[in-house]
């Protein structure tokens, strides 16, 4: 198709280029340079898309990041679809696909819009009115039908295969925004040496430049200029410049957030590149020179297609050659809307009128519009416009003395508004600088500044290309010289400079400050003229009205009651005109409403980049033991503890060729290890080595054993509390020497043992000698466990008596095992003969190895945790975090046996004293029966004397751990029970959804009570 | 009060809507009151309510230091659940789901509770016996919830991810009666009808001090808009209450920690339901506006900055992308943060003080709305009778003394 | 991501630190001698200010030495950091973020 | 790299990145390196134990905060005010070990064998740094991180202790079982590399 709407020359397009694309099914043709607006403006398409909540026809509104109606889907594929793009961000690429939202069954017809037609009766805040009658029909009824109703684009229903990644970076001095003021302050920060990141949003560096076509710099032509400031700065190995990158956030310690996108707009993006980068960048000190948004006038009808921003028809017309259409009327409210009028015409467009809010209309600008003969009208208010799928015609009336006169109707297919230019002060206020309202230039400036950062340009009312390119020129330069007075981002802001420090000779037009804040007047029955000031969530200035009047005071409840400023332009276009009619309905000054906070991300950020590379296998660290690949290899199921993935169970094929289930595995495992041996992997372990003169006076501290008599060589069993008494982690420790001490942790106590330690050692002992070391993974830990124990390792180790009068149960001994260092601790938790054999991890495989083919004449048998676990509950051990939650204590667990009762302190002993931790009724370990021996039950089900209590039935205590115990041939469980001990022999009941079953509270060891054969 | 009605939507519409009155009034402070609320959130302006309603004390007021709602209550992502695992707390939060269920009606203000449930999710076999422990005790408890297996976790939500994961999803948890509320509606709706039972709600009025009497009674609070009378002031300040409890003397068992919660650009409905896993730190749920609400746990030190750190938001993201990676390409709209009053347990205080006359309502740290309507109506309760209501008597201040706590976190978070 | 200045290593990110709550809190010489009441003012009782906080941190991933920190609650600025036994520096809020 | 002491072992040893290392990319732009065995012990101690604690190794423990000390092949890391790691490329541990603790005896202190705790990985080439700040928040630029520094930090999830050998060299040290995630890690950042 033909670009009808193109001017015959200009812009920055490359009409060499010309790139063909699909939008809603229709193809057609752009530029290299275009966005999707630029080309289909240069189509002549307006109707982009359909409002929030009334689902009008909606057109471009801006040509950039404030865009709050042309939002659209994007789709490489069907993986790869983006909803709610703005398409005057997006770039056009060759075959790029795009859909509107919103919208059933097409863009131009949509069944949604009879919401338009009910719209009298959607008033803001509609829904908390009613909906409310027959109770519990919101949920089945009225929420299914608003849910289906909301939304804008569809999400994507396939994973996302593209890759972020996130890049952190520093910075002297971090430049947001490329247009003049930011291009000065980065060169001038630049020459002095300091290094320089500068960022802008926009494909291309230059921000309001890029649409310039009279303005001159130094001479040149300010496009001309633009293109050698930038060659300079890309020249410069002290400066980055990131275009397609927007600063979305300002974090504390000057930590500013920035999104590159890479590859979007690629025909062809391969796979090497990420599609978004996270720069995460630390500034020394920080220039925003984030610009200003040029504000649209309230007006009725203002949100037909084809009606924009002044300045954006400008922007479209002069950089992207788009004409918005062929018959412009302009309603202005500041000198923008003649600019506009000017270029448009210089462009082939014809200018039908401009209305000009203002009564005198004087300046350069208005006569050079004059003098082109263009209809010029002062005093003058657009009260409508017609046109349902795109403007044309506006309704123009003279204001008198506040009263609106005869309508007069003009013909046209564009109608261009502004209302003035509001500073950009988004980063500003996220950096929780406090905002100044400038009476004089109606809009709310930087005022001190808190983090290390200035603002430059228009973003805080410097106007006049002179000016703002002094100003940015004067910011960086004391920026840089800031970065050199002060090390560290972490520290408070310096003021800004008062006078520029370098003159730049520049022309081009000034538009001041003038403008127009609230909703214009319009004479016509406000409940028929719909005047929008949010335009994507369809907030009128109706609404606001209505905000008011029903007692919404701050300006924060009025936003939450009509929606106004909370679209996906966050109020880019509608905060100010919001704050103007909230002040006028209340008769309060702006500044004495309020403002909404800006809050991150300045745009929309995508999900992907604060992923970035954590997905699937390193989402978190998968750790794996040294003999992780020989359990893999002989067909371990694993499980995740922790970070650390653990073999859970070695499934065989038994009878048939089946695979064994975990049950038949376990009992298989569970016997071998009872009547033969098995070995199990419990490197996991947490291991730390205390070392120092005073190591035994801090473990008596530490735990709650008394550990001064044990004896080098011998091993004990350790209980550790928490400072409020409960139990938080346990282990066997082994005393190497006096001075020395083996520590062993639970799996996943292990960080937070060693946290726990170091913090007493540092904060409240620091005068103790004594070191702690994490040897975690120095040791790999082969438990050999089983009446064969000995007989299978015996002849692999080398310097040590393993006979049971040399090395009996709970010691440990330094020796080799095949010419390897170990630590040999005799140590069961099993409840059979059994040895836990330390190598350097470097030799976990190899020494586990050797044990397999070492016991393989004793069928030695491979077993995991589940094994594990069921063995040591045969035996009434417990594991801390499945016994104990938290909320046990030692006596609780039956540990008080450990707890070294003649020690005058130790960490959590004084908790322990309190009245509710001898409380009669605390739940207290003890072991379960079932009547049935074949029920296995439910590890957290409830235990309750009786089942059939009404609701609520008070509760007992419940199963902490629950097996089918090969062995014994029957189920077993452990038990948490209210005043337990007590209890045994007692019946009680596990209540099931269905049925109650029947247990006996027994003591908590099933399987050789006497520990006989922990000595083989 | 006018009447909210789809009926009266209608025939003010043919008005232009001109005729509706404002929702609360904006009173000067009176001299003296009964009873006076610091802090009109959710919370405080529900105690208000039920002081009005059913205890009959309606010479009331709420004083708010900024505008009503304003902290926690429009903060928070309005997960509303009560599969607590102690029987005390079980009765609290139950409580409050079933005042939840019947609050649009009772206060004329749809708070839009929509029962969608709440789904968490188990990653390893901690999670599932934490979570049938959860099970069982609510079953007898009387409160609904019930285990999933990853097959039946996929069915009720088809977006999660549940297997090509590096935590894959083995079960889950599922609170049917769970779901969500509107936050902004919860607090507009209380005050109104607090409001048209004649409390009067000061907003921009900044507590400064808590006078008290000779004999440690409370006399009144000091406020930025002069000294206002009261022998009973109930304190409901949420992040703030170490500030204000401050002010009468008292040291506090809390932490105030910054909560973070974002919300996506606005979608089409693509998720049925609440999803939270503590383990891998992430909640989400999709707004009846379409964008997806989501939060993870507090940031790591105190802070009254109202707003958290990235790298806190990247992993919560991470979590979210790990979960459904179809939601990588969505984009974060907002992000802010909130400040909330963490207990030692984690468990609220509502209760009586040492200071004859002064009240406290604290401590709800990530986890306040949804007990907004059981909480306000016990601590009404308390205030009203100077005496706690049976369901809010182990909340007290006294347990950390004697050690009766209520130790949910622990309960839930200890791994092996 | 804060900035955290370890008196040992400088100015460091706070993904490198672990949080330690309120500094100067000692534990009690001899805990048995303590009532239940002065022992959960230890346990549990925090100051919890709004404004000027003296906190602990740990530079975990770093030296690994725990130091305290005044921090500014309201706008999370450092106002110094100091070692570990040392007294809390006699400044306030408003001698502004320079450590 | 160096031999390993292992082959004076019957046992085979095994390293948690040899897989990967093998089919690992070669890009000259950040080189990958899974360096090979060495002795590491970790040196804790009071003032008086320091000094002879060096003299025993061969190479001064550093006194200035995150700076190392070379000697005869051997290196001292700062890692805390009181903890150094001692790394010997390609020694045995015992022989060492031993040494300090004779030339130690007394004097309050503590001495670990970690040698299996960690393995190192080398990254070294022009985007050396560019690479590792993808998961690593520190100013790698040589003012901030000049070459003889060391430092425990993190990378992603993990944490590693980081040394500058050369303006383009890096050394990681990991705990064994991160390693795998690490590499994975520099692989993913490596990517977009020629």
């Amino acid at each position: 198709m033909t670009n009808r709407f193109r001017t015959a020359s200009g812009g920055r397009i490359d009409r060499a280029a010309p790139l063909s694309f699909r939008f809603d099914g229709q193809t057609y043709s752009g530029f290299a340079g275009d966005t999707l607006a630029s080309a289909l403006i240069a189509n002549g398409v307006h109707l982009i898309g359909r409002s929030f909540k009334y689902h009008r026809p909606r057109g471009f509104l801006s040509a950039g990041s404030d865009e709050p109606n042309a939002l659209v889907n994007v789709a490489r594929d069907a993986a790869r679809a983006a909803p709610n793009l703005r398409a005057t961000q997006v770039e056009l690429h060759e075959g790029l696909k795009a859909q509107s939202q919103n919208r059933w069954p097409s863009l131009s017809f949509d069944a949604g819009a009879v919401n338009d037609l009910a719209s009298p009766f959607l008033p803001s805040g509609f829904y908390y009115k009613t909906f409310m009658w027959p109770a519990g029909a919101w949920k089945r009824f009225y929420e299914p039908k608003i849910r289906a109703m909301a939304g804008l684009g569809v999400a994507p229903e396939l994973p996302d295969p593209d890759r972020y990644t996130q890049n952190h970076a520093h910075c002297d001095v971090l430049v947001v925004g490329a247009g003049p003021a930011g291009l000065a302050a980065a060169l001038a920060a630049a020459e002095s040496g300091a290094k320089v990141i500068l960022c802008d949003e926009q494909a291309e560096l230059g921000g309001s430049l890029l649409s310039e076509i009279s303005a001159t710099i130094e001479g040149q032509k300010a496009t001309d200029w633009l293109a050698a400031t930038l060659a300079n700065l890309a020249g410069r190995d002290n400066v980055t410049l990131l275009p397609r990158t927007t600063a979305f956030g300002y974090f504390p310690h000057n930590l500013i957030a920035l999104a590159e996108r890479v590859t979007d707009h690629l025909a062809t993006p391969g796979t090497a590149l990420p599609r978004e980068r996270l720069w995460q960048v630390r500034a020394r000190e920080v220039v925003i020179a984030a610009g200003a948004l040029e504000r649209p006038l309230v007006f009725p009808d203002n949100d037909r297609p084809g009606v924009l921003l002044a300045d954006s028809a400008r922007t479209y017309a002069n950089r992207y050659g788009a004409k918005v259409g062929e018959r412009a009327v302009i309603f202005t409210a500041c000198d923008a809307g003649y600019r506009a009028a000017l270029d448009l015409k210089a462009a082939g467009v014809t200018i039908s009128a401009i209305a000009d809010l203002r009564a005198e209309v004087s300046g350069e600008l208005p006569a050079r519009a004059l003098a082109a003969g263009i209809d010029v009208r002062p005093s003058t208010v657009l009260v409508g416009a017609k046109g349902r799928l795109r403007v044309s015609s506006a309704q123009l009336a003279k204001v008198k003395n506040g009263a609106v006169g005869p309508t007069e109707t003009i013909a046209c297919d564009s109608v261009l508004m502004s209302g003035g230019f509001t500073p950009s002060v988004h980063l500003f206020s996220q950096s929780r600088g406090k905002l100044v309202w400038d009476g004089a230039a109606g809009a709310y400036l930087p005022g001190t500044s808190v983090e290390r950062e200035r603002s430059a340009g228009a973003c805080r009312g410097v106007h006049g290309l002179q000016r703002v390119l002094e100003d940015g020129y004067a910011q960086g330069e004391a920026a840089a010289k800031a970065s050199r007075d002060h090390a560290s981002p972490a520290r408070g802001a310096t003021p800004a400079p008062a006078t520029p420090s370098r003159a730049f000779a520049a022309n081009a037009e000034d538009l001041g400050s003038a403008g127009f804040i609230g909703a214009t007047p319009h004479g016509r029955n406000p409940a028929l003229a719909k005047a929008f000031v949010d335009w994507q969530n369809d907030v009128t200035s109706k609404d606001i009205l209505l905000a008011t009047r029903e007692g919404m005071r701050s300006i924060e409840h009025v936003k939450r009651y009509t929606t106004t400023g909370m679209a996906t332009d966050q109020g880019k276009t509608s905060n100010m005109n919001t704050l103007g009619i909230v002040s006028e309905a209340l008769d309060t000054p702006v500044p004495k409403i309020g403002l909404t906070t800006f809050r991150p991300p300045f745009t929309p950020t995508t999900f992907g980049i604060f992923a970035g590379a954590a997905r699937g296998d390193v989402f978190d660290p998968l750790r794996k033991t040294a003999i992780h690949d020989w359990a893999a290899e002989h067909g371990a199921a694993f499980e995740d503890v922790g970070n650390w993935k653990r073999a859970h169970y070695f499934p065989r094929a038994g009878e048939g060729g089946r695979m064994e289930d975990m049950h038949a595995a376990v009992a298989r495992e569970c016997k071998a290890v009872r009547a033969s041996v098995g070995m199990f992997d419990a490197s996991t372990l947490g291991k730390i080595e205390i070392v120092g003169p005073d190591a035994a006076e801090f473990m008596n501290r530490m735990y709650t054993n008394a550990w001064a008599k044990l004896e080098p060589g011998r091993l004990r069993y350790g209980v550790m509390l928490r400072e409020d008494g409960f139990v938080m982690d346990d282990g066997v420790v082994g005393r190497m020497a006096a001075d020395r001490f083996h520590v062993t942790t639970t799996t996943g106590g292990a960080p937070r043992v060693l946290a726990h330690m170091e913090d007493y050692l540092q904060t409240e002992w620091p005068d103790l000698d004594v070191w702690l070391t994490s040897t975690t993974e120095q040791w790999s830990v082969i438990a050999v466990q089983g009446p064969k124990a000995r007989e299978v390792i015996a002849p692999l180790i080398e310097g040590i008596d393993l006979s049971k009068e040399a090395f009996p149960h709970m010691c440990v001994r330094e020796g080799t095992i095949l010419g390897v260092p170990t630590r040999l601790f005799s140590v069961s938790f099993t409840g059979e003969l059994g040895f836990e054999i330390n190598v350097p991890s470097t030799y976990g495989r190899a020494v586990w190895e050797a044990v397999y083919a070492a016991g393989e004449r004793f069928g030695i048998t491979p077993y995991g945790t589940e094994t594990m676990h069921v063995l040591r509950a045969e035996k009434g051990y417990i594991i801390v975090g499945q016994e104990t939650d938290g909320t046990a204590t030692p006596d609780d667990a039956n540990l008080g046996w450990a707890v070294g009762k003649a020690k005058k302190d130790f960490v959590g002993k004084r908790s322990l004293a309190r009245d509710a931790m001898s409380a009669p009724d605390r739940r207290q370990l003890v072991g379960l029966k079932t009547t049935d021996p074949k029920v296995v039950l439910e590890e957290g089900a409830q235990i309750v004397a009786d089942p059939s209590a009404p609701v609520p039935v008070p509760m007992l205590g419940f199963v902490t751990s629950s097996y089918h115990s090969a062995v014994l041939g029957r189920s077993i469980a452990l038990a948490m029970v209210k005043g337990g001990r007590a209890r045994i022999g007692q019946k009680l009941m596990v209540p099931m959804p269905t049925h109650a079953i029947e247990v006996e509270v027994v003591e908590p060891v099933f399987y050789d009570p006497k520990g006989e054969r922990l000595n083989g | 009060m006018q009447k909210f009605s789809g009926f009266e939507l209608f025939r003010r519409a043919l008005g232009g809507h001109k005729s509706w009155q404002p929702q609360w009034r904006n009173p000067e402070p009176k001299a003296e009151y009964d009873v006076i609320i610091v802090g009109a959130g959710g919370h405080g302006l529900a105690a208000a309510y039920y002081l009005a309603k059913e205890h009959g004390i309606t010479n009331v007021a709420v004083i708010e230091r900024g505008w009503l709602g304003g902290g926690n209550t429009g903060r928070n992502t309005t997960i509303v659940r009560s599969n607590y695992l102690f029987d005390e707390s079980a009765a609290l939060y139950e409580h409050a789901v079933k005042l939840w269920e019947g609050l649009s009606q009772d206060i004329n203000y749809n708070v839009m509770y929509s029962a969608r449930g709440v789904l968490m999710l188990a990653h390893n076999h901690h999670d599932e016996i934490s979570f049938k422990r959860h099970v069982h005790a609510n079953r007898l408890n009387g409160v609904d919830n019930e285990w999933l297996t990853a097959e039946q976790v996929k069915e009720f939500c088809p977006p999660l991810n549940i297997t090509s994961m590096r935590y894959p999803i083995i079960g889950g948890a599922l609170q049917r009666r769970g779901g969500t509320a509107r936050h902004d509606a919860v607090a507009w709706g209380f005050a109104r009808a607090a409001d048209s039972r004649g409390v009067d709600i000061i907003q921009n009025c900044e507590v400064t001090g808590i006078r008290r009497n000779a004999s440690g009674a409370v006399e009144g609070v000091e406020t930025s808009r002069g000294f206002i009378r009261a022998k009973k002031v109930g304190v409901s300040a949420a992040g703030h209450t170490s500030v204000v409890m401050a002010m009468a003397g008292l040291r506090m068992p809390l932490e105030s920690y910054p909560l973070q919660a974002l919300v996506s650009e606005p979608v089409k409905p693509a998720f049925p339901t609440v999803v939270m896993s503590n383990t891998i730190h992430a909640y989400i749920s999709q707004s009846d506006k379409g964008e997806m609400v989501i939060g993870a746990g507090t940031d790591a030190y105190t802070s009254y900055s109202q707003r958290g750190a990235l790298h806190i938001t990247a992993h919560t993201l991470d979590a979210i992308c790990e979960l459904v990676p179809q939601f990588r390409r969505l984009r974060m709209l907002r992000n802010w943060g909130g400040i909330v009053d963490v207990t030692p347990d984690r468990s609220p205080i509502i209760a009586k003080t040492p200071v004859p006359g002064l009240y406290v309502n604290c401590g709800w740290g990530t986890g306040g709305f949804k007990a907004t309507p059981g909480s306000g109506h016990v601590f009404a309760h308390t205030i009203a009778r100077d005496a706690p209501h049976a369901i809010n008597a182990p909340f007290t201040l006294e347990r950390f003394r004697d050690g009766f706590l209520i130790d949910e976190a622990a309960a839930a978070a200890v791994a092996h | 991501m804060l900035i955290i200045t370890c008196p040992w290593c400088g100015a460091r990110p706070e993904v490198e630190f672990r949080y330690g709550g309120e500094a100067h809190i000692a534990r009690p010489a001899d805990p048995s001698a303590l009532t239940d009441q002065e022992w959960a003012d230890f346990l549990y009782n925090r100051t919890n200010p709004k404004g000027l906080h003296a906190e602990r941190w740990r530079h975990i991933h770093g030296c690994g030495r725990y130091f305290n920190a005044l921090r500014d609650t309201v706008s999370d600025f450092f106002v110094t950091t100091y070692k570990a036994g040392e007294p809390r520096p006699d400044i306030d809020a408003s001698s502004g973020g320079n450590p | 790299m160096v031999e390993s002491p292992s082959m004076t072992l019957p046992l085979a040893p095994a390293r948690p990145l040899t897989a990967l290392a093998a089919a690992s990319r070669d890009v000259a732009a950040a080189r990958l390196v899974a360096l090979g065995d060495a002795a590491r012990l970790v040196f804790r101690g009071r003032e008086a134990a320091i000094g002879p604690a060096g003299e025993a190794f061969g190479v001064a423990l550093p006194r200035e905060s995150c700076r190392f000390n070379a000697a005869g092949g051997r290196f001292a890391f700062w890692l805390g005010p009181d903890e150094w790691l001692l790394l010997a490329p390609g020694a045995e541990a015992a022989p060492i070990f031993a040494a300090i603790e004779a030339a130690t005896s007394g004097l309050p202190h503590s001495l670990v064998d970690v040698s299996a705790r960690s393995v190192g990985i080398e990254i070294a080439g022009e985007r050396a740094a560019f690479v590792l700040n993808q998961g690593n928040p520190l100013d790698l630029s040589l003012d901030a991180f000049p070459v003889g520094m060391c430092t425990r930090t993190v990378f992603h999830k993990a944490e590693i202790v980081l040394v500058r050998h050369a303006p383009d060299v890096f050394h990681i040290d990991v705990w064994r079982s991160f390693a795998p995630y690490v590499w994975e890690l520099l692989e993913d950042a490596r990517r977009e590399l020629a």
